[in-house]
């Protein structure tokens, strides 16, 4: 079964259609599937459900699926980057679904992982909880949240073989090990494309059982969001 | 004379302890890194999965996937990990963080905690501040006492809570204060800030120590 | 004739397909992963945190470190990646192991299984079987049609179950029999045995294939 | 905060109590924390409950805690391989709580992430289901598990440096993660103790905010259970 595809656009061929959810791993800007958020544009595919942290910034990341309207509804922890995201929002235009980010991340390692469902502190006693179960263990509350899956999870790596085994590198990793376990089909772009066996297996994050489909996002332009130096002494 | 935001972040810094691992929110919180006394080792954990967080590179050294929560570059440092959003938060979740330091727009008199919602305006989403108030062990607030006029320290929060009943420690401009089950206590008081200008800005039922401090 | 254990695994075998993720149990299902035919890339799984299992090991090589399920020996391929038990069961219990092949001591024409305890005798622990059963795609039990007398097909097992409902295929000695919503039906059987001999060791309902295959 | 202690019984100074609840990490005795074992032997604590996927083999692992009769309960997925455990249980001496493996992982990480309960398909309709809050979740019914958290965990790692980052070595890795982050007190036993710095951050797999106290365990005997080996060509 080979998984390796050339570009983004054969890799995501088949796998796209109106009315999808879709995981699309990273954190700000910092680990995003910048090529497949692309090729996703270009499809035309529409309505659909995002499950990401963020919502890209303008003109980058997932921003790019709101100036084209493509995005119905979604599920994030912070949006606040993104003057496109306001405006369809107070418009109406936009769904958006909060989820506290450690729910969020929780929510997605359950799809992934066959639980449908767990009891946590985070949110108790807030609007979050509204209309969730909730019950006490030792005492304290907590409420219910459920697992989350996606039709298609498209996530960043740093490094990945043919198997579709990856690693990340430093803080890029975030949101991208849970997505790809957590989507029916998941699409890895990765900065270096590598032979099996020239990982080592103790370093993998993401065995490529969770990963159909993968390809080498050459020189990539990794963007910065906040630029924040110190002054050499 | 109230303290000004950099005495704010020294004064949480006396929160820390030698050998603790420590969130900090964005705004003043941030500064409290520059306060961590000399020989004292505290890691800093950043919740989009980092643990041992540096300071700001050296321009030239920024590094696109090298960010903290604020999305700002930094650096690691010898004892850093890396690890996903899953991990992190099960860090912070399972109470494993010592203590979270965080802005706040109001506290009220029984801990709750309200900073990420103003109903009728845009919102932005909580990010991982509900998590970290209901997770970490101690939870500090380092804020203004008053904003525009408006008292923050409240009997009850009137906007959405992140958290209820979270709070453990309250520092602004003009003092410390803890909450405990009996409400509010102010423990020290900015230098030149008198006991009727405090109860004056707040809401809150506020009881000051017998051994309150002025500094 | 009834089949042997090396042609029952090879039988077996023809249940992986290209690309397959599959979780081989303890005993004659091990013998499967010698007959994955040529050109075929199947990646054993081993339930203590490890995919794409190798071989044993060739004397002198043995690794400590290195082991499968059974507590057995084993080596890594250029495919292997390793994980703990919480991440291991996660890709089991979520679905994403395509194929688990296990032994059983008894299995009911509903699907029903049953391999870890004989009430009265020692219970050793039903190790990771539970998981699983509830979780792979699809489940296929390589067994003994009958022991020492007993039938192990039945219309409901006997034994404390493992899992409801979860078996998709059972292979015997005596042939292939799937496991549908509509109980049993043999669709293959071993050559020279008849279906008065099935139908004679066999407790569960049990229909022939209309394309029923003999060997 | 100095993590580093010079052997097994000072790292455990202070931490050994009667009737305490520790986790010990390993599958059969692959990656267990044999020399941690072993000074828990020799504290003579007792009225343990070890929550441990197996019980160890005569006179190896837990085992030794066994002959010594210093378990009270045992919280396992499997104990096939141990003659004075089944002596022991069928005298009535033992408790043991079976887990489905992957039941008591999850119950293991759920613990350590703050999540007092969760759902699983595992189990249901088996007597492991009996007692417990039953649910469904889009029509297939799951049965509700709860977290596992200890007073103490012992776990075994490959390398570990002085801030406590832990790495294991292929299969050795099994339960310790879990482990090292359910512990009230984290103990942990490396073969190859190193300065900060040296493990690269992306390897890292338990973070030191979960380890406590280390130890260097140089010159480790490692034990095979079941050599099994193929004929050279």
């Amino acid at each position: 079964m080979a998984k390796v595809y050339s570009d983004a656009t054969s890799a995501l061929a088949g796998l796209l259609k109106d009315d999808m959810v879709i995981m699309a791993g990273g954190f700000g800007l910092c680990g995003i599937p910048s090529l497949l958020i692309k090729a996703i544009r270009d499809s035309g595919v529409k309505n659909l459900t995002i499950i990401s942290n963020n919502a890209g910034i303008d003109g980058e990341g997932l921003g790019l699926l709101l100036e084209t309207r493509q995005v119905k509804k979604m599920i994030s922890s912070y949006v606040g980057e993104n003057k496109t995201f306001a405006q369809q929002y107070l418009a109406g235009e936009l769904e958006i679904e909060f989820n506290p980010q450690g729910t969020l991340a929780e929510r997605i390692r359950a799809g992934g992982a066959g639980i449908p469902a767990f009891y946590t502190k985070t949110g108790v006693g807030t609007l979050i909880a509204q209309g969730k179960d909730e019950r006490e263990f030792n005492g304290e509350k907590y409420v219910m949240e459920t697992g989350l899956l996606a039709d298609l999870a498209v996530v960043h790596a740093w490094k990945g073989d043919t198997e579709g085994n990856l690693v990340y590198r430093k803080s890029a990793r975030n949101f991208n090990p849970m997505m790809a376990t957590a989507g029916k089909v998941t699409v890895a772009q990765v900065e270096h494309l590598v032979e099996c066996g020239t990982i080592d297996p103790d370093h993998i994050i993401t065995p490529g059982i969770f990963v159909q489909r993968i390809i080498h996002a050459a020189g990539l332009e990794k963007k910065i969001e906040q630029r924040t130096v110190r002054q050499r002494a | 004379m109230a303290w000004t935001r950099e005495e704010m972040a020294a004064r949480a810094a006396k929160e820390l302890r030698d050998g603790y691992y420590v969130n900090l929110g964005i705004g003043i919180p941030t500064l409290v890194s520059n306060y961590i006394p000399d020989g004292m080792t505290v890691q800093l954990q950043s919740e989009n999965g980092m643990l041992g967080m540096g300071p700001f590179p050296f321009e030239g050294d920024e590094d696109p996937d090298l960010i903290n929560a604020g999305k700002q570059t930094i650096t690691e440092l010898p004892t850093t990990s890396y690890f996903s959003s899953a991990d992190s938060f099960a860090m912070i979740r399972g109470g494993h963080i010592d203590l979270s330091i965080l802005g706040a727009m109001q506290v009220a008199e029984n801990g709750d905690l309200a900073n990420w919602m103003i109903p009728g305006k845009m919102v932005k989403g909580m990010g991982g501040a509900m998590d970290l108030v209901a997770g970490v062990k101690k939870v500090v607030v380092l804020m203004e006492h008053v904003a525009k006029e408006e008292k923050k320290l409240l009997k009850r929060c009137t906007l959405p809570l992140t958290g209820a009943g979270v709070v453990n420690m309250v520092i602004t401009d003009l003092g410390v204060f803890t909450v405990g089950k009996d409400g509010m206590t102010a423990i020290e008081i900015a230098p030149h800030v008198t006991r009727e200008e405090i109860s004056a800005k707040t809401e809150a039922s506020l009881r000051f120590a017998d051994n309150l401090v002025q500094h």
